[in-house]
């Protein structure tokens, strides 16, 4: 047991005036941080989403013209992906966990995390603008040459992105070299939690993608104010160039929205089947090819966009190859519950029910990347659907998992349990009546981006608008139990989950202000608790922390 | 920072175990960021490389347009100051102050006159209506080029890319002499030693990359 | 064949549509197989291993190679299948037959404008003959378009400065829905058309009645389908205001003034919309319709001047 | 660590390679006043490529530098590669099926107006006569 005075101070508690947060170097609080912020942007986001549902309810106007409701699933996409879904589990989970689960007193640049944070919120707020100074149109796409012939809106909105983006090139680049470099003693790389693989894989498609999506955006600028003629077609540009350009970057983001989730699941299948993950190293590595074969594919958002049947064709091909070392993941973490001990507590359920959403946004993935298929589904709701059931359905199910399991490593306070039983429920629920409507009328025809649609399309939609209902209610319910425990909720334990990684074992909760009071020696790996049975003997809550080698 | 040791140099930050770490995890993530400057380049190259091999012709009749005698001074100038950059790191681990300072100014005058020559290149530009975009209206008569022959279609694209691509640039040289003066400060207050040169090293690799997209703009844009 | 449709998927009423819905129903029912059996096991371990003693440590499990290279190799194979399949399939979609009958199609926010080479143009309904492969030769003359018709399972981006095509042959007569699914502004949703597939004589009767002279009002009818995503005849605003009742009226404009809706003021209206902008709307109407020519707008005009 | 000792670079190497650099840079302006027809391209690409392979190497010391920032910098070109190959796959190849036309409407009319400049037909002898 640590002594009794380093638990009394921790990271929250060592000095609370607001100048120490706002310019706090601890990667602890830089997390904090984050989680506030992303979490507003989700509010908004979602918000607009549930606008977005109520408008589609009937046919014709319900609740706006048709110029707002364009607005408004445009705001809603770039406010899900660029300031919520591609900063959320890296940069607060990842700038929380990653550094105490690598043995390390922080990140190896806590300046530059500090700054990764605010060049955020400076992009974010420029993003923002856009709404104060006009129309932001035209979809997250941002697609050539209609982006350059709307309002000013598009070009707040692509300054933002840009900025943006260097906030997550600067967070993968500390991450890889944290990861390389500041490793605890004994803490090889077959070692490593699944967590810290998967955002080592996210960091380096962060770091190699990021960049083109910032020329990309800059052209765009350029374009539009200067008319340089690279992609509109009135003077000569190519409007399918601009595609590869923005795809180059934006399929390549998917895996960083979802690559970190799978490390979340992995943690969780192996936390709570106390059990070791069953291939290690597939799981391990999988990660790596999934980020490698990433940047080979983006042609196939264009099957139909005018470009070479050569390319579809090689970038069909590769789609599928992805498919595999998902697979690898998926049946991975199925058979680390064989012979394990399953405890089903809230962030193991929306592990759960993880592996049956995310499942289904893959296969319907595979469905699109068949050439012939998707000439028919692009476009249309299918899409749709599968996007959502891949990022809310999977990155954001796995975050939210995340969230619950390290919540009182963060808080140092309990949820209260039924609560989050009953929301992760809604949440499943309203999730999957939401958006699987969506699969069907989009197979029937039903475009995306429509604000009128034709009233044999009704019935899908008002099921799904419901169902947007039931999942807002669950959000609202978690982001109520939530902030109420932090006021009423149970102390937290040392080791709640009986987890191996180093964030439960060797170190107080919440973590002291310099993670550890000394460096620990790592001797087994995270998910060897044959290993480590002397602290499940006592039966009930694993409250031993460690200070030095175990 | 609490709990620093007495025995740690002043420029070790605590989270780190030894100078070694430090030293390793900076200049890895200078690599990493080199090479996300490669890749916000690649996106030019590409567009280039698109552009041209659609418009072969019109890309060699726009680059004559270009003077290779100024694009060849500066890509000597620049590997100039690629080479003092190299010699101050050089007498930085050789623990001679003098030669580190004068090296430093040196790439920083070297930077400085890249961009003297970039703004006659441009303003000689600017004057006969050659303008990155709408603007772009070739004409006037000089040194026996009449330009408005070199309004055909597509050499928009040409002119624009070269904008485009060596505005970048030059703001990346920009950026380099603000580092530079940075540096040579702190080089000038001592700070550096070869027990701890970090800074100079980064900036160094900085220059260098700068350097070696040049390398490839020159032959793309002026001579072929 | 014109297969009936399923919940999933419209009817098929093209020549490939069938062989599209093969492929899809081939990946559908794979992929469903696969997902229970991956969401079965789920349920079952959760079940079955279900944690009941706190102190109990499970010894990890022996991995079996052989197993993990299973799950590598036969997803891969199936997985190129349906590669090699679905390639198959769009060529096939994708080279268009020789003795294609061709219509010219053009995009245009908001709306389809479909020529003949007899010089037949049509908006809103795109007669075609079934039973012969027809070649969409597409253009648009703004930003992009996409042309989609869900029950010949074809779609195709339509682009400016560049020309795309796709064909396919109708199997039956009827009325299919045109939808446009590229994002290209405000009535992006209201970009609708239809196909209407006639048999052989139909579609030579149809040809010859529309290369006959029409009177103006009758061909304003016609080519006032383009506006109809923005105008109604009956009153209502729209995007754009109703343009029934109006004529002789007078029209306040968005800078005060005042003009009589006449000839004049609607001629003006459509070549240069942005002139002369009604009170209380957005300057949003296109500018595109002033390439049309003097009798087309003569025929606008008349029919505009007839609505009560 | 294994590598505590830092390399440093002689004086001398240094000014060889600046001098390589040099010469390779005269020798590009050279090459590029010849017309060697399709290879004046490469060659100018292999010359420009050897230069900045001798300022990474030793400039930039990766020779003697940590592996793993010699795989940062290769994956860094790597994926350079892959993307100006993956997208001239499309451009080079546009128009291979019937779906779309090689050329842009704009290339296709400038071909025509090139087309008739070879060959005035009568339209255009007119065009030309008419008092302006
Ligand atoms: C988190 C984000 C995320 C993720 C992880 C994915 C994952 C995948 N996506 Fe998705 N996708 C998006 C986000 C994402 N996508 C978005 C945002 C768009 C639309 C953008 C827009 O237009 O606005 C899109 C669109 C999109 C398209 C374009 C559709 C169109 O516009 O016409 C395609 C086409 O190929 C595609 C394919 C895939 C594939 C093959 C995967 C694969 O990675 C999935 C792999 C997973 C599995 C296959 C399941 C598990 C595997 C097994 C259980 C093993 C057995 C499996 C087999 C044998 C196959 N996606
Ligand atoms: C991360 C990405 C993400 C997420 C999570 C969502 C979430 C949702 N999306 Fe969206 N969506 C996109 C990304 C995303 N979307 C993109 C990229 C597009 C394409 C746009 C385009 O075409 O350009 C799109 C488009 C899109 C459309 C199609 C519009 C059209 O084509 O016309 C629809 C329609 O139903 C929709 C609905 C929803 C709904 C109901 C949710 C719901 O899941 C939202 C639920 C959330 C809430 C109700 C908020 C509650 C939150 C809190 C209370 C905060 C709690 C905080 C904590 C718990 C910490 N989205
Ligand atoms: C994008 C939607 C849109 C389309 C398509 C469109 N218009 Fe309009 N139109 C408008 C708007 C908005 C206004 C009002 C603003 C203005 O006067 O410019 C308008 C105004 C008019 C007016 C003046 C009406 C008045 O009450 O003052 C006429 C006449 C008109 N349009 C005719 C046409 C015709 C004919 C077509 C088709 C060939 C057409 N419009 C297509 C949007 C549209
Ligand atoms: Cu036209 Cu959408
Ligand atoms: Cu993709």
């Amino acid at each position: 047991m640590s002594d009794s005075a380093s638990s009394s101070i921790n990271y929250l508690n060592n000095d609370k005036s607001i100048k120490s947060w706002l310019f706090t170097l601890d990667h602890k609080r830089i997390g904090i941080m984050y989680l506030i912020a992303v979490s507003l942007a989700f509010l908004a986001g979602g918000i607009l989403a549930l606008l977005v549902r109520v408008e589609l309810m009937a046919p014709g106007e319900t609740i706006m013209s048709a110029d707002a409701y364009n607005q408004a699933f445009t705001l809603h996409a770039v406010l899900m992906i660029f300031t919520f879904i591609i900063p959320a589990v890296p940069a607060v989970m990842g700038n929380f966990v990653l550094p105490i689960q690598l043995g390390a007193k922080d990140v190896a640049f806590p300046r530059l995390n500090l700054a990764s944070f605010y060049i955020y919120l400076l992009g974010a707020c420029i993003a923002l603008g856009a709404l104060v100074v006009g129309r932001v149109d035209g979809g997250w796409t941002f697609y050539t040459p209609y982006s350059t012939s709307v309002g000013d809106g598009v070009l707040f909105i692509t300054t933002g992105v840009f900025v943006m983006g260097f906030s997550s090139i600067l967070t993968g680049l500390n991450f890889i070299v944290t990861v390389h470099k500041m490793r605890a003693p004994g803490l090889t790389w077959n070692r490593l939690p699944l967590f810290i693989w998967s955002i080592y894989a996210t960091s380096i498609v962060q770091v190699l993608a990021t960049p083109v999506i910032g020329i990309t955006m800059l052209l765009l600028f350029l374009e539009k104010f200067l008319h340089i003629g690279i992609f509109d077609p009135a003077l000569g540009g190519d409007p399918v160039l601009f595609q590869h350009f923005f795809w180059f970057y934006s399929h390549p983001a998917v895996y960083i929205m979802i690559l970190p989730a799978f490390g979340i699941i992995s943690d969780l299948m192996g936390t709570f089947s106390r059990h070791q993950v069953s291939g290690y190293k597939f799981v391990a590595l999988s990660s790596v090819a999934i980020a490698f074969l990433g940047f080979l594919v983006w042609g196939h958002h264009m099957f139909v966009s005018g470009q070479s049947a050569v390319s579809s064709v090689i970038f069909s091909l590769i789609t599928y190859l992805i498919g595999i070392p998902t697979g690898v993941k998926v049946i991975n973490w199925v058979s680390t519950m064989y012979k394990g001990s399953v405890q089903l507590k809230t962030p193991m359920i929306y592990a759960i029910s993880f592996l049956f959403t995310f499942s289904i946004g893959g296969f319907t993935g595979i469905m699109l990347g068949v050439l012939a298929i998707d000439i028919h589904l692009h476009d249309t709701y299918f899409v749709v659907a599968h996007f959502h059931y891949v990022m809310m359905g999977g990155n954001v199910i796995a975050a939210l998992g995340g969230l619950h399991y390290w919540w009182p490593k963060m808080t140092g306070k309990m949820y209260n349990e039924t609560l989050g039983k009953i929301a992760a429920a809604l949440v499943f629920i309203g999730f999957n009546l939401t958006f699987f409507p969506q699969f069907i009328m989009g197979a029937q025809g039903m475009p995306r981006r429509y604000y009128d649609y034709l009233p044999e399309f009704q019935s899908y939609h008002l099921w799904s608008t419901y169902g947007s209902w039931v999942l807002g209610a669950g959000l609202f319910l978690i982001l109520f139990y939530l902030i109420a425990s932090l006021k009423s909720g149970k102390k937290a334990g040392l080791n709640p989950w009986g987890a191996l990684t180093l964030e439960w074992t060797h170190t107080t909760t919440p973590p002291n202000p310099h993670n550890f009071e000394e460096t620990p020696i790592v001797k087994r790996g995270a998910y060897d608790y044959h290993l480590a049975k002397e602290l499940f003997a006592s039966g009930g809550e694993v409250s031993e922390v460690v200070t030095s080698g175990k | 920072m609490a709990n620093s040791h007495s025995n740690h140099p002043a420029h070790l930050q605590h989270h780190f175990v030894s100078s070694e770490q430090q030293f390793d995890a900076a200049k890895m993530g200078m690599w990493l960021f080199l090479v996300t400057e490669i890749l916000l380049f690649s996106g030019m190259f590409v567009a280039y490389v698109v552009y041209r091999t659609w418009h072969p012709e019109v890309f060699l009749l726009s680059s004559e347009l270009l003077n290779p005698f100024m694009g060849g001074l500066n890509t000597l100038v620049l590997l100039a100051s690629s080479f003092t950059v190299a010699l101050g790191i050089h007498y930085a681990q050789k623990d001679n102050k003098k030669g580190l300072v004068i090296n430093l100014v040196l790439t920083f005058l070297f930077a400085l006159t890249f961009l003297v020559v970039k703004y006659f290149e441009y303003t000689a530009k600017f004057e006969h209506g050659i303008f990155p975009g709408a603007a772009f209206d070739p004409h006037g008569v000089s040194h026996g080029v009449d330009y408005a022959m070199y309004n055909v279609p597509y050499a928009k694209q040409f002119f624009s890319i070269y904008f485009v691509m060596t505005g970048i640039h030059g703001f990346h040289v920009l950026v380099g002499m603000g580092l530079f003066t940075w540096i040579t400060i702190r080089a000038v207050k001592g700070e550096f030693s070869s027990e701890y040169y970090t800074p100079v090293e980064n900036c160094g690799l900085y220059w260098h990359l700068v350097d070696i997209i040049w390398i490839f703009l020159f032959p793309l844009l002026y001579l072929m | 064949m014109g297969d009936k449709g399923s919940i999933w998927l419209p009817d098929a009423m093209s020549t490939f549509a069938n062989e599209v819905d093969a492929l899809f129903w081939f990946v559908f029912w794979t992929s469903t197989v696969l997902f229970i059996a991956v969401v079965a096991a789920k349920v079952y371990f959760m079940l079955r291993y279900k944690r009941t003693d706190e102190t109990s440590v499970p010894e990890p499990v022996h991995e079996s190679k052989l197993l993990e290279a299973a799950w590598i190799v036969v997803p891969t194979i199936l997985v190129l299948f349906v590669f090699i399949w679905g390639f198959d399939v769009y060529l096939k979609m994708n080279t268009d037959p020789t003795d294609a009958y061709q219509i010219s199609v053009m995009g245009k926010q908001w709306a389809w404008e479909f020529e003949y080479a007899e010089g037949v143009t049509a908006f809103s309904e795109m007669y075609v003959p079934v039973g012969r492969p027809v070649k969409l030769m597409m253009n648009s003359q703004d930003v992009l378009h996409s042309f989609f018709i869900p029950a010949f399972r074809v779609k195709m981006d339509v682009i400016p400065n560049r020309y795309t095509s796709l064909w396919f042959e109708a199997t039956e007569p009827g009325e299919y829905q045109i939808f446009c699914t590229e994002y290209c502004g405000t009535t992006h949703s209201g970009m609708l058309a239809k196909v209407v597939a006639v048999s052989e004589e139909d579609f030579a009767a149809w040809i010859a009645e529309q290369s006959q002279d029409l009177p103006p009002e009758q061909l304003g009818e016609q080519l006032f389908a383009q506006c109809a995503a923005c105008h109604a005849v009956d009153g209502s605003a729209k995007i754009g205001p109703a343009l029934n009742g109006r004529f002789g009226t007078d029209r306040k404009l968005a800078d005060g003034s005042t003009v009589t809706f006449d000839e004049n003021y609607i001629r003006q209206s459509i070549l240069d919309p942005a002139s002369q902008v009604a009170e209380g709307y957005q300057p949003i109407m296109p500018a595109g319709y002033s390439s049309m020519s003097a009798k087309q707008i003569d025929g606008l005009v008349a029919y505009i001047k007839a609505l009560q | 660590m294994s590598h505590a000792e830092h390399h440093i670079s002689s004086i001398k190497t240094l000014t060889i390679v600046f001098g390589g650099l040099v010469f390779l840079t005269v020798l590009t302006v050279l090459t590029a006043q010849l017309d060697l027809g399709a290879f004046n391209v490469p060659l100018a690409l292999a010359i420009a490529t050897t230069k900045a392979a001798l300022v990474v190497v030793i400039f930039m010391a990766l020779k003697w530098d940590n592996k793993v920032n010699t795989a940062i910098f290769g994956i860094g070109i790597l994926f350079v590669i892959v993307f100006i190959s993956f997208t001239l796959f499309d451009t080079l190849n546009r128009g291979d099926l019937t779906n779309t036309t090689k050329g842009t409407v704009q290339d296709q009319q400038i071909q025509a107006e090139k087309l008739q400049a070879q060959e005035p037909d009568a339209s255009a002898i007119q065009f030309n006569r008419t008092p302006q």
